[in-house]
């Protein structure tokens, strides 16, 4: 499970667009531009970037509130993923959804979620549709911490043991659900150790360590494209910002958020890059530049955009 | 034309969407071998087999959200909950999710599910197992809602909601599964928003839904006895619903009277008075009055049972009510 | 009298009555140091402590039954539930475990808890995180379901629920927290079951829920500018629910508005309209008219929510409608 | 933990009480005397028995659909029982309840419950109230192999488990729910493996083995008393009859069904108490003679007392 240096680069990329991304959304949100709640994923790069790294267009993902990162991995367009977050006609849902529930179900993205615990379900319904017509298609179900311990993420890991369905369970576990640590919320010290009540494996990764996360998730798809079920991958990693903008974070302690900001992903995978030379300074600003520019396009799109017009909310509720 | 009971009726919907689409296919506890807590599916599992009828283990969001899912996905799945009652464990995949994914998205999604599942009381079932809870599913924008009270429409309104691309909750009336009716042996479809005239009358429109529907048919004998004439309307779907036919009878009878199995306070009849008195106000010549149950969970011993349970004699005194 | 917002009416109701009640505690996700998502149990945990303010894992379900088993065991919980929209994984425990349990055990048993959850559109939290779902409580026998709408009401309900011997729902309106208001600083109660008249008038009768009150409110001044005079009524609690304050008002304008922000379809304003169009039919000299949201999922950008929630024009537009 | 002869010959009376009240129920609902639906718990005694032997009267128990057991080991009335499910007025719910709804709070019974997974986060409630006041009482949760995957039930167990909660989960692992094997319904091979998911003690104990089923409630409910939390006991035992009264049972192969009938917990608790002589059989006479005498009484109380009138439909909503 070698990665190409191609490979490496484009998760690099990934993960920086991501971070680029939400860094417009927390400036543009400040500016009271995009209304309502957003989750920003800042920290947590490497869990979708080296998930999605794994997967192809064909592959399901169910995203969560925090699904900017997720949307982004799975090669989800930036233009119209602000556009939606500014609440413009041109947005992926047409503005009628936005952070909560920006989907591409072309690329296999089932939607973010804005109820805790409701992508398992989903996830093993797309799963369930791969195994009945017999293609190698997989399901990403991605929840957090707090949502492993919700009623229906259980009932999810069951029924996807017990039909040996293609999905993979990525645990974002982050440390927090809001302000409630994780200890708080389960007595049990990891979230991996829950595979076993489903007889599934279970693994503990780096989630700050993109590729430890892309081997472990490349492992649990061979295994659900061989048709042998299930499997959990709980990635330990921290989320930089509040849980959402807005959020003055006081449950956390300084020294705790600068221990992780120490581990941020990005400039992990960066120095390994630099160091092995597969990425070069000026390919970094060349990266770098060239998803400024994304962005920069991504946000004068958002901007120009119309608002959708009032009479539209009663569009869209039936097929 | 043949004669089937609701049941059989149901059961042949199913079987003929099957064999004409292998899209189509069933999930739910015990809808396998064991053919369904009610029978519904018996012969299904035999005729296709392990992959096409599922039995599910006893978690009611995981089988709604995998219908949600696969339909998401392109198939069409009918899932079974095995009494309206369970619905409290699982409602979210259905309300938050199903319902709503196409319209978050922008239009960007078809979820082409079926929920099948038994209300109703009659059976000492008791307070978790006997309940009507159309009213819940109605207020819920992005399912449809379909109500059949005759083997006849539980056939075609089953076809018909198989090949609909949206979510429909299908409800049926665990009473009625015995009760025999003319049924096509070939699949055919009854329209969604489409209400049905069971028996014409000029003195008084009864609209019913479900066991209701009998009811208030055997109501308007008693009432043609003593000289009433009643126009008795089942209204099929609640959404989408028709308003129409049934503001055109109040308009011909100047009196309603709305009767269903639920429970009064906040039931679906209040939504058909409301229509009609905002929309044929001017045509009433009395007070709109419903017949349901009373503001209590549905009790376990007989008489109290068949206290609760709406009868004929509600439905004829509610009409001499406004027709004294 | 003093001065404050709602938020902080609910706040000091909930401390008052847990300085009262060593029985009344609090559970729900972030109601501890983090004070809840809107800021409701803000300093409590720091005057009662951990025991009493008990921050819980994302598990609705297992609230609401800690909840219901707490109460039957003799205490008084209030949980939170973070948004009303999230009671769709967790509806079993409240509607067929804690408003039934009494009933089903033969009146042997006393749930004295509070569900408290904030309901509405308008701050784009979009379609999961906007709803108003009163008509789904109110459609539980065995529950209560208070919804205020101004901080005075907020007060006096919530010490009246916590001392109430039912479950009771108590729904707010999340976007009512920062409305202020005279609010005495001692204890008091609100009684459920009494409709609130907010302004007399006499050409029209508006009912009016949560936030809707205060757009009524608005329309009937700009009513008054037009010379008409509109009586603008809030019934408070749903369950118990006042007809005769509104039958009352309704012999004496002789026409009926009805007000809420929930989708109008099977919402709780056609059980409204269908008691009048029963009990006050005959004092009634035009239709019903219903304002409330159209039948769509909340959406998310600004002029689409503005667009679906009922406006100050549509209220006055209804109004016309019947009074033209 | 050794068990006194009294205590001995306590659980085989109830053991016995509960066979022989079943098999009165399966006798008068197929003569029609009582609607609705029963589920029978012959089979299962050593369950109910074993683990209610461990409680007082002030500890609580949540019951299932098939409850009737559980109701007589905490300490039920045969007649009030009877009465409810005949539908009569004198009954324990004044005929609203029948089978599935049968309660007595005041013998901490919060009640039979129509929902599957239905009852562990009402054990908990209690639990936490007992908690709360610090008492020294504990809840106990039965519920089936199917129950187990509910996610009301997963999710008690991790609130239980991270508040620490005086609960005991008895696990009543009868091979199937309706017609559907555990086997089917879960990956896993023991239910009592999830224990681990939430970090408590989860053991697997032989159901038809009253003794053993005592000893390990006993031990899980010192734990609670103790503070140190709730555990999963999982007790593999069978059904006798169909799920329902009426069930035909054809997804049980006759075979199982007798190996299971050959375990029989009351005839082998019968046959070692007779064989260290702690019963003897006019002992076994005496107390079924006793049994028999009871329920005739309660069959008669039932068959006499007054059904309810219509009007008392409306009473009982509200306290
Ligand atoms: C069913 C439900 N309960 C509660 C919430 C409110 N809520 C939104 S995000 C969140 C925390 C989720 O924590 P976790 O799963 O760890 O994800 P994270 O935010 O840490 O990424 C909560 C409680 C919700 N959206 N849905
Ligand atoms: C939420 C819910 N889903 C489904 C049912 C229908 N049902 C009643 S009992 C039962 C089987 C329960 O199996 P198990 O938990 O193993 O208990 P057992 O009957 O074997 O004692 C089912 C599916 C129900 N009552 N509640
Ligand atoms: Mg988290
Ligand atoms: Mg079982």
């Amino acid at each position: 499970m070698s990665l190409t240096e191609d490979k490496l680069i484009q998760m690099y990329t990934t993960m920086v667009r991501i971070r680029e991304f939400e860094t417009k959304v927390e400036e543009f949100f400040a500016a009271g531009k995009i209304p309502g709640f957003v989750h920003l994923y800042i920290g947590e790069e490497a869990v979708a970037t080296g998930t999605c790294a794994v997967l192809t267009d064909k592959d399901y993902i169910t995203s969560t509130h925090r699904g900017h990162g997720h949307l982004i991995a799975k090669g989800g367009d930036l233009k119209r993923m602000m556009a939606e977050l500014f609440g413009k006609k041109t947005g992926y849902c047409k503005g009628k959804g936005g952070s909560m529930h920006i989907a591409d179900v072309d690329l296999g993205i089932l939607g973010a979620n804005g109820i805790v615990g409701g992508g398992g379900p989903i996830a093993n319904g797309a799963a369930l549709a791969a195994q009945y017509r017999g293609t190698d298609q997989v399901a990403v179900c991605f929840f957090g911490d707090g949502a492993s311990n919700q009623g229906t993420t259980q009932e999810a890991m069951n029924l996807a043991s017990a039909w040996k369905l293609p999905v993979v369970f990525v645990n974002e576990n982050n440390g927090y659900g809001i302000s409630c640590p994780t200890c708080k919320s389960m007595a049990v010290a990891d979230i991996a150790d829950r595979a076993a009540a489903y007889d599934m494996p279970g693994v503990v990764v780096d989630g700050n360590d993109v590729v430890a996360v892309y081997e472990a998730v490349a492992e649990a798809v061979d295994r659900a494209r061989r048709g042998d079920g299930p499997s959990l991958i709980e990635c330990k990693t921290y989320r930089w910002r509040g849980h959402f903008e807005g959020d003055a974070c006081t449950y956390r302690d300084e020294a705790e958020v600068q221990s992780w900001m120490a581990k941020d992903p990005i400039k992990r995978l960066r120095e390994k890059l630099l160091e092995q030379g597969i990425l070069t300074e000026d390919k970094d600003r060349e990266i770098r530049d060239a998803i400024a520019r994304e962005l920069e396009a991504a946000v004068a799109f958002a901007e120009e955009s119309p608002l959708p017009a009032p009479e539209e909310v009663l569009e869209d509720v039936y097929a | 034309m043949p004669t089937k009971t609701y049941l059989q009726a149901i059961n042949e919907a199913l079987r003929q969407e099957m064999e004409r689409d292998p899209d189509v296919f069933i999930m739910g506890e015990d809808v396998g071998p064991f053919g369904g807590c009610f029978g519904v599916t018996k012969g299904l599992y035999e005729q296709f087999g392990e992959k096409r009828v599922k039995d599910t283990p006893i978690t009611e969001s995981a089988i709604i959200g995998a219908a949600t899912g696969a339909a998401a996905a392109g198939l069409r799945p009918v899932c079974e909950i095995m009494f309206v009652d369970f619905i409290g464990v699982a409602l979210d995949q259905l309300f938050n999710q199903a319902a709503k994914m196409r319209y978050m998205f922008g239009g960007k999604a078809k979820i082409p599910m079926v929920l099948r599942t038994p209300q109703g009381a009659g059976i000492g079932a008791a307070a978790q197992h006997s309940q009507s809870l159309e009213a819940w599913f109605a207020h819920v924008p992005g399912l449809k809602v379909a109500m059949p009270a005759t083997p006849y429409d539980a056939k075609g309104l089953l076809i018909t909601a198989i090949r609909d691309d949206n979510p429909v909750v299908f409800l049926e009336h665990k009473l009625l599964y015995g009760l025999e009716g003319d049924v096509p042996d070939e699949p055919y479809t009854v329209p969604f928003g489409k209400a049905q005239v069971h028996r014409e009358g000029t003195d008084v429109t009864i609209v019913a839904t479900a066991k209701m529907l009998h009811t208030s048919l055997e109501a308007a004998d008693v009432l043609a006895k003593d000289g009433m004439s009643a126009e008795v309307i089942d209204p099929r779907t609640l959404v989408p619903f028709d308003t129409d036919t049934i503001v055109e009878s109040v308009k011909k009878t100047h009196g309603l009277v709305v009767v269903h199995e639920a429970v009064k306070h906040a039931g679906f009849g209040a939504e058909i008075a409301a229509q009609v008195a905002e929309l044929a106000f001017d045509y009433l010549d009395g007070p709109i009055v419903r017949v349901a149950a009373p503001f209590t969970p549905v009790p376990f011993s007989p008489p109290l049972e068949q206290a609760y349970i709406p009868g004929v004699d509600d439905v004829v005194t509610a009409v001499k009510k406004i027709r004294a």
